[in-house]
């Protein structure tokens, strides 16, 4: 592409309000760097991005399938339902390479129930996604009896707490789907097709863009992503625990809307996710360093979150619109 | 009337290219085509003419393949065709512009125009080929706007201008245009008719669907005409005249199209002074009882800005309103209707009818509102409704019908009636007959003229030329968010109207 | 997410017993004795949730017991929730049971549960939370706590002569004040043995090992100095996630981690590790065992029709050393499980 | 109104979707009659009754904001607010109708911050309920530092457990909130109004609904219930608990969604939504009969809301549907 001024830059960002993100996690920075002397080290650094890992590649998925116009409210249910069977392959004997690929089919097939119910039915993917969060969270309880299984294999842990070339594996794993992503999004027809379908369902399918087709395939991608994270978090904890991923829900879509994204479909980036997800791990790390109860915690989350779109909002004029 | 536009000119071949035959497609409880047969030539406008619900929209939709007959088959070039997606018409080389605008506002002008169909290079999407591309294809139309905006900041009627590009450039054999001027001023309407007659000449084949007559004169070579589903006639237009084409569509002879009585004229109702919106310039005016104010404006000029500030949709910067000698800046629309306003908004389907509810409710939304009541009153929501019902003639099986099932007359008529029932001084409607077949429109008319009669002020909020200048007393026109003119009906034309509204 | 889980806690105001000490007999007000030749007996089981390995011993322990005595068992699950545990109550009284093992949710709906069983005559003993003025069975929060501070003195006076840098406290509020004695009272076993430690710092675990991982992660960012830091966790989850932070830290060898519970999280990378690794004990209170416990204690009412206020479970600090002892590799009562 | 002949009335209900719910309801019954001696018997009717109340209390509300194309995620932390509320003034010492009152003003409170942020702020629905379920909690947890609080007020449990005239008082408080939902629903003009909104929220501006007006009070409404519910719920089990409430945004959702209402808005009845909470309580007292335990509770309460949406989706053509 061709050189862009400052001015077009900035002007770019400020149209698809990177803004007020942006300031946000600088404020967000200055602020813990200034209250802990231990925020601003490569050291935690690392850390934010290795516990960033999780949520950062299961909200690049939300982020596309929200930009369709769906929404996925099942993504920790699925992420348990991985990270169980990841424990349940590895136990089993087999090796990494098997583990890994179990899981992500454990995660392709939750995504595919998904689809199939959204897109072959045609129900409503909110509803359709509160019905699988429960049952998938059942059938990860299931698949286990209620028992967290430790996951011994080192070169599986390795993919959670490992380093390579000086940074963890899980933050390459993260950068390489929000690169991946990002290039899906901006350059693949698919990507495009997702913004027209989010913006105009109808339009778009009598343009001729399988509308079916792709947004079951984002189930499917969705349900992958949730087997990478599924895959990061049981190689992390070195466990696959049943009940560890509820709050991934939340905090993927929570990243989505931070990043500007529009539930409403049509709109949103991944760039903005991941400024958005970065401000949550950032928060996150920092009240811990700051020892911030946990209770406050979740007060806070919400109230930036509110902040964060209040802002968004009333830039856009939301105090003058009548309805 | 006809000077305006290009001749029509171009050679018709023999050569069948589209055959429908026996076509029957029915919803439930309506049967929106039954055993419709119509072909197209080689170079040929074909017009499909009939009232709201005639079934029109649904043929072409069968056509190019959103819906699938029942009944029937489609042939191209004596191929027999079956479409099960949109996509296999277009790739069989049919156009469509659909009756409601098909966009994505929240992507750029030039991806609407390539949507299903972006230019790829090393398999990723090729967005320089895509934006020159772009600007050739808008040049088409006469649009100068840049491809890599927003569809959504384009205007109603750049929009329906992209689409006809779009569809345009397509190398259709077979285009489809549903209504495609509902939205576009004269000058617009050129362009597309300059559009229809190369690509006629160049021997592609177009089916053309307008309620407005006097466009068919210019463009079509034969008219179809439908009525509840069936083809009743075809005529070739060079033996068709005005009441011909309305005789056969409504089914009997519409006397009169605008009939136009007129009241006695009487107090200043609505007075504004220096009104300041964000799309407004300090617009004064006055609109009497027993006066029939029309507004006129190109595309963009604020003339329907007027209706939204009035009934408080906007926000007002400056300015008096005056209704009934009360000064109020309405906030909200029930401010405006408590101060003696009813308003008919442009989009019927949008801002003017709750469609999944029934007529009943829909008559009555306003009246509740307005009265303060709390509680329900079933008799007394059914004798009105009633009494609109049989007053318009709305057609509806009955009034807890759903008024999405009703056609857009009828519909048209249930929101003027949500207004009449709230006994405004002041009526201002907005485009009151977008998209309503003639005798619809005609009844409409008379309703007004009735309104006219009893002394009301009526204002129309229009860019239906004939509209304008039959019904209004007086006519304002607007430019650039100012008033550019001022008209009694005597010394209105068409000429001294556009040229007000383009500035001059 | 913050739920109380598979947390056994004692509540407020239980006077504190011996390992299987039996203090004052408590007659039941109902002395109603159920004769053992007509109906089987039926124990009905309110557990306090199936999603953790401790409710899943809990029932098996439970059905094991009941099959040897022939006893039917009638089972509900409390999921977690206050209301439920109502609910089931009620349901365990239209069931007719003859007795209740009621293992509650939250010890302040405890009255609300006991009054139902009163009401209806039935018998209950309370596992591991307290429930109104019912007998009691189960960990003694306090207790366990000093035991493992104990233990932990002894191992601290054994590898880091009598000092250590940090002191570490995973808790889980939720489950309220008393349980987290479970790691607050470790604290005062450590004063009395004489150990030197610098500051305690409390880490919230919200019963999540991931939450616990990436908390601990960033405390000992924020502790770069420290080399011998002591860690008690609430739980198997929260130390779980402790250890995976150290490991993840590349730290695991400046963190030894003392945990309540015992089941496979802890079991499996013990014999993995064969004994290395830096999660080096935790407090077992064999909750397999709870039923036949538990189950013996009903049969002690069957026939006198009294039963002890309160009847502490076994515990024990397992280690490498007795590992092997008590959960013997490819034998453990989860093992049994299909 | 004027009487019915059965035909028509039967017609208006297959109109309204209730015979997939009215079938599932009555094999429900006949699976659990057959299945337990226990399950059809008066006393364990009044144990369902007893349970569903708080749901069925905040459902009614909940069908509102949803008819009027609106959601609320966050009444499971407003119920916890308003218990922990009650828990701290009762023990403070106040009577039960000073508890009662100052639990139903914490309630509207709560419902006055979710509205103020979607009315003024014109914030998406979604969004804004996401952000103060998380904060709500946060807060009820601060209440009490994160302890459950005893209540034992008898006054006051009363509310939850005491007998009225045969029946359980939280039982009748259920029944009375139905039917005066029933009637604001289809009597009254703000009731009207609200299925205008959700049907085309604009068309009713611009027929002179005061639809923010309407909005704001249907949070307050809500938050009111939620105020009840938790009044209920802590009466019912004698204490303020921060985390008891989680689950109650999932089972309001599920009985409205069940009772046939479209999350999009505009569709929806109270007398539906008492269906389906009916069917949830029952499943829920069925399988304790039947001794199922709570993840199969999960994945089964899952099965049957995909059940029974799909139901009503393949009836309405959903699988001829091309998008
Ligand atoms: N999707 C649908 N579901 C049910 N009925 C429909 C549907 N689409 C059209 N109809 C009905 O079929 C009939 C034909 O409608 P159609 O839209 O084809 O009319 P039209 O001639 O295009 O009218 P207009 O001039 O108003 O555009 C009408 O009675 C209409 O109500
Ligand atoms: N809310 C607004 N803020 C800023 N500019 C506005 C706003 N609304 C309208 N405008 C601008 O004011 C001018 C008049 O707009 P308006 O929609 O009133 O035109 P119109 O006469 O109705 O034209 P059309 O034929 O497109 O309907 C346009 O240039 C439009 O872009
Ligand atoms: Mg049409
Ligand atoms: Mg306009």
């Amino acid at each position: 592409m061709a050189k862009k001024s400052l001015k077009e830059v900035v002007g770019k960002m400020t149209h698809t309000s990177f803004t007020t993100v942006i300031c946000a996690l600088v404020l967000e920075i200055l602020f813990f760097a200034l209250m802990s002397p231990h925020f601003l080290s490569w050291k935690n650094f690392l850390n934010i991005g290795l516990y960033a890992a999780i949520v950062g590649c299961v909200s690049c998925s939300v982020t596309l399938v929200n930009i369709s116009g769906n929404i996925d409210l099942s993504v920790g249910s699925q992420i348990a339902v991985v990270g169980m069977v990841a424990a349940v392959v590895s136990r089993a004997g087999y090796g990494w390479e098997i583990t890994c690929i179990a899981a992500l089919i454990a995660g392709v097939v939750c995504g595919a129930v998904n689809g199939f119910f959204i897109t072959v039915l045609k129900l409503n993917a909110f509803i359709t996604t509160i019905a699988t969060m429960q049952s998938l969270s059942g059938i990860a309880y299931l698949i286990s009896q209620g028992q967290s299984l430790p996951i011994s294999n080192p070169e599986f842990t390795f993919i959670g707490r490992g380093y390579l070339v000086g940074l963890p594996t899980s933050l390459w794993i993260m950068l390489i789907c929000y690169i991946i992503f990002h290039i899906i999004s901006k350059w693949t027809v698919f990507g495009r097709s997702i913004y027209m379908i989010g913006g105009n369902t109808q339009a778009s399918f009598l343009a001729g863009i399988k509308v079916n087709k792709i947004r079951f395939e984002l189930y499917l991608i969705n349900g992958l992503m949730c087997g990478v994270a599924g895959i990061i978090l049981s190689a992390q904890t070195g466990a696959g625990m049943p009940n560890a991923a509820a709050t991934y829900n939340m905090t993927a879509l929570s990243a989505v809307i931070l990043g500007g994204a529009a539930l409403t479909g049509g709109k949103g980036t991944i760039f903005g996710t991941f400024l958005g997800s970065m401000i949550l791990a950032m928060l996150n790390n920092g009240m811990t360093l700051l020892s911030v109860g946990s209770y406050w915690q979740y007060i806070i989350i919400g109230l930036v979150l509110l902040a964060a779109v209040s802002i968004d909002a009333i830039k856009g004029g939301s105090l003058r619109r009548k309805i | 009337m006809a000077e305006k536009y290009m001749k029509n000119d171009h050679i018709v071949s023999d050569e069948i290219v589209m055959e429908a035959k026996g076509i029957c497609k029915s919803f439930p409880g309506v049967k929106a085509l039954s055993d419709v047969d119509i072909t197209i030539h080689k170079g040929e406008v074909v017009a499909l003419l009939g009232e709201n619900g005639a079934g029109k929209s649904t043929l072409i939709k069968v056509l190019s393949g959103i819906y699938k007959q029942e009944i029937g088959t489609v042939a191209m070039e004596g191929k027999e065709m079956n479409f099960e997606l949109p996509s296999d018409a277009t790739n069989a080389g049919i156009g469509v512009i659909h009756q409601e605008l098909n966009y994505v506002s929240t992507i750029s002008v030039a991806e609407n125009i390539f949507m299903g169909n972006i230019p790829k290079k090393y398999g990723l999407v090729d967005y320089k080929t895509m934006y020159r591309q772009s600007k050739e294809i808008l040049s088409l139309v006469g649009l100068t706007i840049d491809p890599k905006i927003n569809i959504g900041d384009c205007s109603v009627a750049q929009k329906q201008l992209i689409e006809i590009a779009k569809v345009m450039s397509n190398n259709a054999k077979v285009l489809i245009l549903d209504e495609p001027t509902s939205a576009l001023n004269d000058i617009e309407v050129g362009y597309l008719f300059q559009l229809i007659h190369k690509a006629a000449s160049e021997g592609v084949s177009i089916f053309y669907i307008s309620h407005k007559l006097d466009e068919l004169f210019e463009v079509a070579d034969r008219v179809v005409v439908m009525r509840d589903g069936c083809v009743t006639g075809q005529i070739d237009m060079k033996e068709a005249t005005n009441d011909l084409l309305i005789s056969k569509m409504v089914g009997r002879e519409l006397d009169d199209m605008y009939p136009k009585i007129g009241g006695v004229v009487g107090e200043v109702a609505l007075q504004v002074e220096n009104l300041t919106t964000d799309s407004l310039k300090s617009v004064s005016f006055e609109a009497r009882n027993g006066e029939i104010l029309g507004i006129y404006g190109l595309m963009g000029s604020g003339h329907q800005a007027i209706g939204s500030a009035l009934y408080g949709q906007d926000i007002v910067h400056e300015g008096k309103i005056r209704i009934n000698n009360k000064n109020l800046i309405p906030k909200t629309p029930l401010d405006a209707i408590n101060a003696g306003l009813a308003y008919v908004p442009a989009e019927r389907k949008t801002e003017g009818l709750v469609l999944n509810q029934s007529v009943a409710v829909n008559t009555m939304a306003g009246y509740y509102s307005k009265s303060h009541k709390k509680i329900l009153n079933n008799r007394l929501e059914i004798e009105k409704t009633k009494k609109w019902v049989d007053k318009f003639s709305i057609k509806t099986p009955t009034i807890d019908t759903a008024v999405e099932s009703l056609s857009g007359g009828n519909q048209q008529k249930v929101i003027l009636s949500r207004c009449l029932e709230l006994d405004p001084d002041v009526l201002i409607l907005n485009e009151p007959t977008r998209g309503i077949d003639v005798g619809a429109k005609s009844e409409i008319y008379r309703i007004l003229d009735q309104l006219c009669q009893e002394g009301k002020c009526v204002i129309i909020i229009t860019s239906e030329m004939p509209e304008l200048l039959a019904m209004s007393d007086k006519i304002m026109v607007m430019s650039d968010g100012q008033k550019s003119g001022f008209l009694n009906k005597d010394e209105a034309t068409q000429e001294l109207v556009v040229q007000y509204a383009i500035g001059g | 997410a913050k739920q109380t889980e598979d947390e056994p806690a004692k509540g407020v105001g239980q006077t504190q017993t011996d390992v299987n000490a039996e203090t004052s007999e408590k007659t039941q007000t109902d002395t109603t004795v159920k004769n053992e030749d007509s109906d089987p007996i039926k124990v009905g089981l309110c557990n306090i949730n199936e999603k953790g390995a401790f409710g899943k011993l809990v029932k098996y322990g439970f059905e094991q017991a009941c099959n040897e005595r022939g006893w039917e068992l009638v089972y509900a699950d409390n999921n977690s929730n206050g209301q439920q545990a109502i609910t089931n109550a009620d349901t365990m009284v239209l069931q007719e049971v003859d007795f209740v093992v009621d293992l509650n949710v939250d010890s302040s709906v405890g009255d609300m549960v006991k009054g139902i069983f009163d009401e209806a005559g039935i018998p209950v003993l309370a596992v591991d939370i307290a429930l109104g003025d019912a007998p009691f069975f189960g960990i003694d929060s306090e207790q366990l706590g000093y035991f493992n501070g104990e233990t932990a003195a002894k191992y601290i006076q054994e590898n880091y002569e009598g000092s250590v840098d940090y002191v570490v406290l995973m808790t889980q509020i939720a489950s309220g004040d008393e349980v987290q004695k479970r790691v607050r009272s470790s604290i005062d076993a450590l004063d009395e043995n004489g150990i030197k430690y610098g500051e305690v710092v409390e880490i919230e675990s919200e019963n999540d090992a991931a939450i616990s991982q990436q908390r601990f992660t960033d405390f000992l960012t924020a502790h770069p100095d420290a080399e011998s830091v002591i860690v008690f966790t609430i739980n198997e989850n929260s130390a779980q996630g402790v250890y995976a932070g150290a490991v993840t830290a590349g730290r695991e060898w400046d963190v030894r981690i003392f945990s309540a519970n015992c089941g496979v999280q802890f079991v499996e990378p013990m014999y993995e590790s064969a004994g290395k690794q830096s999660w080096v004990c935790t407090i077992s209170n064999f909750t397999e065992l709870y039923g036949e416990q538990c189950c013996e204690l009903i049969e002690q009412y069957f026939e006198t029709g009294t039963i002890p206020e309160s009847t502490c479970c076994k515990f024990e600090a397992i280690t490498w050393d007795n590992i092997s002892e008590f959960y013997p590799e490819g034998n453990c009562p989860w093992d049994n499980f299909e």
